[in-house]
């Protein structure tokens, strides 16, 4: 099977998936047919990422679609979350159906909508159109909006429709800086497609306009980092990712800020190109830093545990932008493997945190404790998670920020009291709320529940060998990234 | 190998057992004689010592091992920090055993086991007296240290017999610093040894008492210990004050000849010292105990002004 | 195949008339209080941008934008002004909607914004010999002049009208500055668009059930501050 | 565990550090497994991390004796940064410290945890009992900056889980909270003092200056060097519980398991000292003097503080945990010494100071770790840690009260144990500060001395408290006593402990030329060149004239005058009768009527007052009719680190009222979100142009 074939295949069967789901949705099946889908796009994302393994970076359906080092980790990483996410929700939305919270129809949505959702990423990575990616990037937003407001509640609406309007908003930024590349690039490329593509951009990246592009940028930034909920524009993400079904939460903070990044990333790279200065990464390590300091103060306060999470999901975020916006071949590399870490890691906290919320009947964090005894693996699933998000070895989490740290005090000093504050705060914010659910008795509300260990013992468990055995392709992978952006 | 060192070291020791008592009754007897008192004599330690080791012990029901081994550990460090100070000689084997942290540091033990004696029977007295003894040992042992180091640096050393032996040698003048070193040394053991004005030796009023608390529950021979060594305390302290500031008398290295006159140095010495024990003790108050606070201050005080004195003027 | 080519400044000029007809009906909007008249004005808006779109086609030549300006004219002109004529009919809105800041203000700010949009791609339009070069000022104006109408105004209508006035000015980018963008890229925008037409539909039905109401003043509860 | 490719069959004190480590990691994952059978889990999973502690022991000595440096890389970690060990004779010194300590413990444990049985599950415990000792063999053994802070936090986050093992009281958790942030923030600073290193250091690649190899070879421009040492200094303080930094120490220490106390207090903290020693002396090499002083000063101010604090505590492992703190400034002193003294270039001197820190080191994890064993067996015999409610226990437990005695005298630096051998060593380093140049260090290091000495005699007198009011007197709880005494597993493991505590107490002049060769390595001196010239006996640094010491001569000294007297007497002994207390006449004695930690202390609160946060008040309920004669009088007493209200107070409240402004960012209304991004864009449209 060549790459385009196995790229088709990817794409096609998760928007096969989310076809039949929408047709045939209701039949008692769904949940597992949303697993086979989603496991079928995993195997072929591994058939894909072992191409590329094998041959480099490639063209394929053309010059439709581009695969390189830095995005085919990205759509393992996605498709294998979509797998890890749908057997969760398995268990998670059957609870809930049981509960009442969502009815028929609307589960028959949620699995259509959650396989576009994972389709719509996936092209989004693998398009070679900035066009293409733009317009499947507010597909991405597009079909999650509803599943924020699935369970119809005031909260849950007014978060969505936040979402809904900030992010449309910041999309429509991010089209008019599109839109200004285009125009630089159709003066160096020529009218069409052509001018759109990444790997011609890059290619002629020194030729185009620095003005226009860094006016783009401006646009771009704005936009894009309105996905990643970049403070000031985060203000959606924290109700959006709070008040969804918690499968969506995962794959909302694990997916697609990972996605709004890879985007931002590969602008930025053509805008360094054609500026020749610094002015992009500095706007971006702006941007991380306001980012890490205002998230992690806002961790303190935070009394439900799903908001906090979103929060620390900005926080690493900002990371992950300061990181790339510091260049230089340590913090990339660093931002990349925190990129990964961060999406393993998050979804697992999500997924306990899904199972301890609905052992409580709450999200509210003072209402939830005792899981170290009332649920073993929901209480050291979510402290691990914990103790790997707030940056702990032996989990790769701490290894990215490792190599981030250790660069920003070398090539940005003046940074590093910032960023040793925000972590801090971060990280005592953080505990601070997970042990007291953890820890103590069990109390007289709560509920035991059958939990899915598989999602949470894989994602652990990976973010575990990524911390203390980095496998050498994913190394390689890094590298091949970390020079392609130089 | 010369036996002549090990002889002096034995001498010593037999000095110190021996002599310490009369020296005790040697300041009563003065003591006696400056309040207008008809004086027991100066061989009434003695036979206070003998009549308590020919008694039974009354063991209080409560008491463990700790306050059973305290009065031969007490004796024993004390006769043990005899043999290394110089008294007689500075030649002693024994000396390089310790130098002077270490002798502040036996006297320390013997402390501790007499504190840790005093809470064993569990009264109010006991822990009382533990809890001041400690007290007042934490503020005079840094100030005597100080004092010591005033005299070691300008001597360079902490040995004792190589402090003297370096005295002997003229390498070391008389120094600003060293006096106030003395005064220091002089209130530090006063507060050491228990007399006036920080506690009294001869009291059993409640409330004044500080070392007497500790060991009001001992009888028998394990007071005669006790008080033996707290004689030996007090004849150690001369003797040590005498190595630092005045050793002339003790005799120097190689030359045995000088013990004998080194003995009669020695004597007088303890005379002359005894009168200014008495004087201090009769001139002043016994102070109240939080004012001691002031008055160790003090001794830690000078002993500061030695020690910045010899590097400032010296 | 017969072309009737017209002067070039003829051209510009009439190029320019619409962009100031679009800059004035985003003003329109800005001021218009009554929701009738924002839709009216939006469509107008829509119009303006259909026939400047297919008259950049005609003068440069190039025939996709034909083809999107057919695309604006059935969404942004007859698409989904009849949606949000059946919603607010089905859902019973009230006319008048309030702003946030009075009317003077904002229109000052408009003008800012204007002028600041006219500043800041000015030295694009140095290095552009298109014909359609000076328009992205107003483009741009567009687009601010869309956030401007969201920020300002406190209604769930009100807002969708704001963005897709933004949308219109992202469109309106597209053609002036570069005659277009590839024609997926405008087929993907535009089925984005239709979508986000579904859903807002939906919503305001939702939130017109959970709030009584279209008013966003309500949905303030998801906050930190107390 | 992957070693390199070239096998050898010789096997090398690393390889068995690597074995130990690898052993401990097994032991976590059997434990896991024996889930089911508790009891055996406990035996086994104790039994064999003792059997994998004593292996790194031999390691260390092995190392240290030897004098060589042996490294391994292992393939794991990122594949251009594999994790680097390397253990060399300073590895080695702190790899048998913790060894010897965590061999100790885990003999005690056998005994220990079994007290849990039918209470909770000790997997847990177990488990990171396990990971945690692994952790800190592996901090000592790390030789790149990655492993070594992987091995840190695995270290940090294995003894937070023990601190939360009995999680259902709050201030368990409260304790275990402070700890794990205060060391993580050092951990993070740690981190980036790497970074700078890493930063002037080439190594092959993009990661080759991560390696403490690189940085050895590396020259650091003096500020930035500066700005590493403090961020480190910094870190390790944070861990080593240094003032103003060691609020989190006492307050977690005490609520973890008494075995897990003793290892944290004992050797835990070591580390910190181990990562002090290895940045300064061995990665920068070259410093100023006042870095030196910066230690000095602090670790002076550490003793002082610590010890006065410890007076006030009656919770006896509170008490034991402010002692860690007065300890390891004990250690700091001569540290920074040596490092005054390194700078000064005055080799001979700088080893004294080194060895004396260092020897402190060795004594404190011992004494320390046999003293929280102690009190591991009192807490487990009378489920009490407040010493007010004990007492007389001497009688229910002679092995216990025994034991806990030499740790006492041990730490009181009494002679003729292992705490007055190191702190002599100190005093002595102290006294040679007229050959330093500057004036200032002159005059001002003696005045550490008399600190030093205030500490020595502040210690003896809280211990006399700790024992007394715990061993001695009557039982002063209000409920019976059912006080046992402590199983074999754990008499043998305070056993083993004690004798090394007389062992290092009476034989230095062994232990000092065993650990010479670190000395010689990074101050480049020998001290055993004098320190030992006149046999084994005589301890004599520096030079045999300067001071001299024999602790053997003062141990059998004393036993002989001891042993002569006790015969002498008892040729003719007189009757010993058992007799109801005298307490000049006193009738009614009652066990209230004792003296207690509280007011033990009172004379030493009141001349030190001014440091505490106290907050007195009486309580009088006057007998009707007769004012003078109280028919009921409550006190309560109420004692605070100061530093909780000037330092950590305001960072919390701080922190709060960051949050709370950076709330108002996130009002809810989403026009106002619609106006941020609206400025974002004007401002950084702004900003490009």
């Amino acid at each position: 099977m060549n790459s385009s074939t196995m790229i088709l295949v990817l794409l096609g069967v998760s928007l096969g998936s989310a076809i039949v789901l929408a047709i045939a949705g209701s039949i008692k099946l769904a949940p597992e047919i949303n697993v086979l889908g989603s496991a079928a796009t995993f195997a072929a994302g591994v058939g894909l990422a072992l191409e590329v393994y094998a041959h480099g970076a490639m063209l394929a359906g053309g010059d439709f679609f581009y695969v390189d080092a830095f995005n085919v980790y990205l759509a393992v990483l996605t498709s294998f979350v979509s797998m890890t996410t749908a057997i969760f929700s398995r268990r998670y939305m059957k609870r809930e159906r049981e509960h009442g919270r969502v009815g028929h129809i609307r589960m028959r949505f949620y699995h259509a909508m959650y396989q576009l959702f994972i389709f719509s990423i996936l092209l989004c990575l693998l398009t070679n159109n900035v066009g293409v990616l733009w317009i499947s990037m507010e597909l991405a937003t597009l079909s999650t909006v509803l599943l924020v407001s699935l369970y119809r509640t005031p909260n849950a609406i007014e978060a969505a429709w936040k979402y809904f309007i900030l992010c449309g908003v910041g999309i429509a930024q991010a089209l008019f800086g599109t839109v200004l590349l285009y125009f630089a690039a159709e003066k160096v490329l020529g009218e069409g497609v052509g001018a759109l593509l990444w790997t011609n951009l890059g290619r002629v990246s020194g030729q185009l306009e620095p003005t226009v592009l860094s006016l783009a940028f401006v646009f771009l930034m704005v936009g894009y980092g309105t996905k990643m909920g970049l403070v000031p524009l985060h203000n959606w993400l924290p109700d959006a990712h709070g008040e969804g079904p918690t499968p969506i939460s995962a794959v909302l903070s694990g997916l697609l800020l990972n996605v709004a990044l890879y985007a931002l990333v590969r602008c930025k790279v053509l805008v360094d190109g054609a500026m020749k200065t610094h002015h992009a990464g500095n706007i971006m390590m702006g941007f991380g830093l306001i980012s890490i300091l205002v998230s992690a103060f806002s961790l303190l306060r935070q009394k439900d545990i799903k908001r906090m999470l979103s929060y620390s999901s900005i926080e690493h975020m900002g990371i992950a932008t300061f990181a790339f916006g510091l260049g230089g071949p340590i913090a990339t590399f660093g931002a990349l493997l925190h990129m990964l870490v961060h999406s393993l890691a998050k979804s697992a906290i999500f997924f306990t945190v899904g199972h301890a919320s609905q052992m409580h009947s709450t999200q509210e964090i003072d209402r939830i404790k005792g899981l170290f005894k009332g649920n073993p693996l929901v209480g050291w699933g979510l402290m691990f998670g914990i103790m790997a998000i707030a940056g702990m070895p032996p989990f790769g989490i701490f290894t990215s920020e490792f190599l981030i740290l250790t660069a920003t005090i070398k090539d940005a000093p003046i940074c590093a009291p910032f960023l040793l504050l925000g972590l801090g705060v971060a990280f005592a914010a953080l505990f601070r709320s997970v042990q007291s659910m953890v820890s103590g008795n069990v109390p007289a509300y709560q509920k035991p529940i059958t939990a899915a260990h598989v999602p949470v013992l894989l994602h652990m468990a990976l973010v575990f060998a990524i911390g203390i055995y980095m496998p050498a392709f994913l190394n390689q992978w890094f590298h091949t990234a970390v020079e392609s952006m130089r | 190998m010369n036996p002549y060192p090990l002889i002096v070291e034995m001498l010593q020791i037999a000095t110190l057992i021996v002599l310490a008592p009369a020296f005790v009754g040697w300041v009563r007897t003065l003591k006696c004689w400056a309040q207008g008192r008809t004086s027991a004599g100066l061989f009434q330690p003695y036979r206070d010592l003998d009549k308590l080791f020919s008694k039974d012990i009354l063991l209080p029901e409560n008491a463990s091992w700790i306050f059973r081994f305290t009065p031969y550990l007490v004796f024993g460090t004390m006769v043990l920090a005899g043999g290394i100070i110089p008294i007689l000689s500075i030649d002693l084997p024994l000396a390089p055993t310790a130098d002077v942290i270490v002798i502040v540091a036996l006297f320390a033990i013997g402390r501790f086991f007499t504190a840790l004696a005093g809470m064993d029977i569990g009264t109010a007295f006991g822990g009382m007296g533990s809890s001041r003894e400690m007290m007042i040992a934490s503020l005079a042992e840094p100030a005597m240290l100080m004092a010591i180091f005033t005299v070691s640096l300008a001597n360079k050393s902490t040995s004792l017999s190589q402090i003297v032996h370096v005295i002997y040698s003229g390498q070391s003048v008389l120094r600003p610093s060293l006096s106030f070193a003395l005064l220091a040394f002089i209130l530090i053991a006063l507060a050491e040894t228990g007399r006036i004005p920080v506690d009294n030796p001869s009291t059993h009023l409640e409330l004044t008492m500080i070392h007497e608390a500790m060991i009001l529950e001992y009888s028998g021979r394990h007071l005669a210990l006790i008080e033996w060594a707290g004689m030996m305390k007090l004849f150690l302290f001369v003797m040590m004050g005498m190595a630092l500031f005045a050793p002339w008398g003790i005799a120097p290295r190689g030359d045995i000849a000088a013990i004998p006159y080194a003995l009669v140095i020695t004597a007088l010495k303890l005379g002359v010292m005894g009168i200014v024990i008495v004087s201090i003790e009769t001139g002043l108050a016994k102070m109240r105990l939080f004012r001691l606070t002031e008055f160790l201050g003090a001794a830690f005080l000078l002993a500061t002004l030695g020690m910045l004195s010899y590097f400032i003027l010296d | 195949m017969f072309k009737f080519y017209m002067p070039v400044n003829v051209a510009s000029h009439i190029i320019s008339f619409l962009a100031a007809l679009v800059l004035l009906t985003a003003f329109g909007m800005l001021v218009q209080k009554r929701i009738y008249g924002l839709i009216r004005l939006f469509t107008w808006q829509g119009l303006f941008l259909s026939l400047n779109t297919a008259f950049v086609g005609y003068v440069a030549n190039k025939h996709h934008l034909y083809i999107s300006a057919l695309l604006t004219l059935s969404l942004k002109v007859i698409l989904l002004p009849y949606i949000l004529h059946i919603l607010i009919q089905r859902l019973k809105i009230r006319k008048e909607v309030e702003t946030i800041v009075n009317v003077p203000m904002t229109m000052l700010i408009g003008i800012a914004l204007v002028i600041l949009s006219y500043h800041l791609t000015a030295p694009i339009r140095e290095l552009s010999n298109l014909t359609t070069r000076s328009t992205l000022a107003v483009a741009l104006a567009t687009v601010m002049l869309g956030l401007l109408m969201m920020i300002t105004r406190k209604h769930a209508v009100t807002e969708i009208m704001g963005f897709l006035a933004m949308e219109n000015g992202l469109f309106f980018a597209a053609t002036s500055a570069t005659y277009g963008m590839p024609l997926v890229v405008e087929f993907g925008v535009a089925f984005d668009l239709l979508m986000a037409a579904f859903i807002f539909g939906i919503f305001f039905f939702q939130i017109n059930t959970a709030f009584d109401s279209l008013s966003v003043e309500q949905m303030a509860r998801l906050k930190e501050d107390d | 565990m992957i070693f390199t490719p070239d096998f050898k069959l010789a096997v090398g004190p690393i390889e068995i550090a690597a074995a130990s480590i690898s052993m401990l990691f097994v032991v976590a994952l059997l434990a896991a497994l024996l889930k089911n059978s508790q009891r055996l889990a406990i035996t086994l999973s104790f039994f064999l991390a003792a059997v994998a502690s004593l292996l790194s022991v031999i390691a260390g000595i092995w190392a240290v004796g030897s004098g060589t440096t042996n490294q391994i890389v292992l393939l794991i970690g990122l594949p251009d940064l594999p994790f680097h060990m390397r253990l060399d004779p300073l590895a080695g010194f702190f790899l048998t410290v913790i060894g010897a300590l965590s061999f100790f413990v885990s003999v005690y444990s056998i005994g220990y945890v079994k007290g849990y049985l039918g209470h909770r599950s000790v997997t847990s415990l177990v488990i990171f009992y396990c990971l945690f000792l692994a952790g800190m063999f592996m901090v000592v053994l790390a030789d790149d900056a990655l492993f070594f802070l992987v091995s840190w936090e695995i270290m940090a986050a294995a003894s937070y889980f023990l601190v939360i093992f009995e999680n259902e009281r709050v201030e368990n958790r409260r304790a275990a909270f402070l700890y794990l942030v205060v060391a993580h923030v050092g951990a993070i600073a740690i981190l980036l003092s790497f970074g700078v290193l890493a930063g002037f250091a080439k190594g092959p690649g993009n990661f080759g200056g991560y390696t403490f190899d690189a940085m050895r070879q590396a020259h650091f421009p003096v500020e930035w060097a500066t700005v590493a040492f403090l961020l480190a200094f910094f870190g390790f303080a944070a861990k080593a519980g240094v003032v103003p930094l060691h609020v989190w120490l006492p307050e977690a220490h005490p609520v973890a398991p008494s075995n897990v106390s003793a290892l944290m207090s004992g050797v835990m903290l070591k580390t910190a000292i181990y990562g002090i020693i290895r940045i300064t002396f061995d990665l920068i090499r070259v410093f100023p003097w006042w870095w030196g002083a910066v230690v000095l000063i602090l670790g002076l101010l550490s003793a002082v503080m610590g010890v006065l604090y410890a007076l006030m505590q009656h919770d006896l492992k509170k008490l034991l945990a402010y002692h860690s703190v007065e300890n390891i400034g004990i250690i700091l002193i001569g540290v920074g010494l040596a490092m005054i003294f390194t700078s000064f270039n005055q080799p001979l001197y700088a080893a004294l100071a080194l060895i004396a820190g260092l020897y402190h080191t060795m004594n404190h994890a011992v004494f320390k770790g046999l003293l929280f064993m102690g009190a591991g067996a009192v807490i487990h015999a009378t489920n009490e840690r407040n010493m007010e409610e004990m007492g007389g226990l001497i009688h229910h437990m002679p092995w216990t009260a025994t034991l806990f005695l030499v740790g006492c005298i041990s730490i009181s630096a009494l002679p003729p144990f292992n705490g007055f051998v190191s702190e002599w060593l100190t005093f002595q380093a102290l006294l040679l500060s007229p050959s330093l140049p500057s004036p200032l260090m002159k005059l001002l290091i003696p005045m550490g001395a008399a600190l030093l000495a205030l500490t020595g005699a502040l210690a003896a007198a809280c211990f006399v408290k700790a024992f007394g009011v715990t061993f001695l007197g009557h039982w002063r709880g209000h409920h019976n006593p059912h006080a046992h005494e402590a199983n074999w597993p754990m008499r043998l493991g305070m056993l083993m402990a004690a004798l090394t505590c007389l062992g290092l107490g009476v034989l230095p002049t062994f232990f000092i030329e065993w650990m010479d060769v670190i000395a010689e390595q990074f101050v480049g001196s020998k001290l055993a060149a004098s320190a030992s010239i006149h046999g084994w006996m005589w301890l004599t640094p520096v030079s045999y004239h300067r001071a001299s010491y024999s602790g053997v001569i003062v141990l059998l000294g004393i036993l002989i005058v001891i042993s002569a007297v006790y015969l002498f007497l008892h040729v003719k002994p007189g009757a010993i009768r058992r007799v109801p207390i005298w307490d000049c006449g006193f009738e009614k004695i009652n066990q209230r009527m004792q003296y207690n930690a509280t007011s033990f202390a009172m004379p030493i609160r009141r001349i030190f007052g001014f440091l505490f946060n106290v907050r007195e008040e009486v309580n009088v309920v006057p007998h009707a009719g007769h004012k003078a004669f109280p028919k009921r009088l409550n006190y309560r007493l109420r004692i605070r680190d100061r530093l909780w209200n000037w330092i950590y107070k305001p960072i919390v409240g701080i922190s709060f009222w960051v949050s709370r402004k950076v709330g108002k960012l996130q009002q809810g209304r989403i026009q106002i979100y619609l106006l941020y991004s609206f400025i974002t864009i004007i401002i950084l449209l702004i900003f490009v142009r």
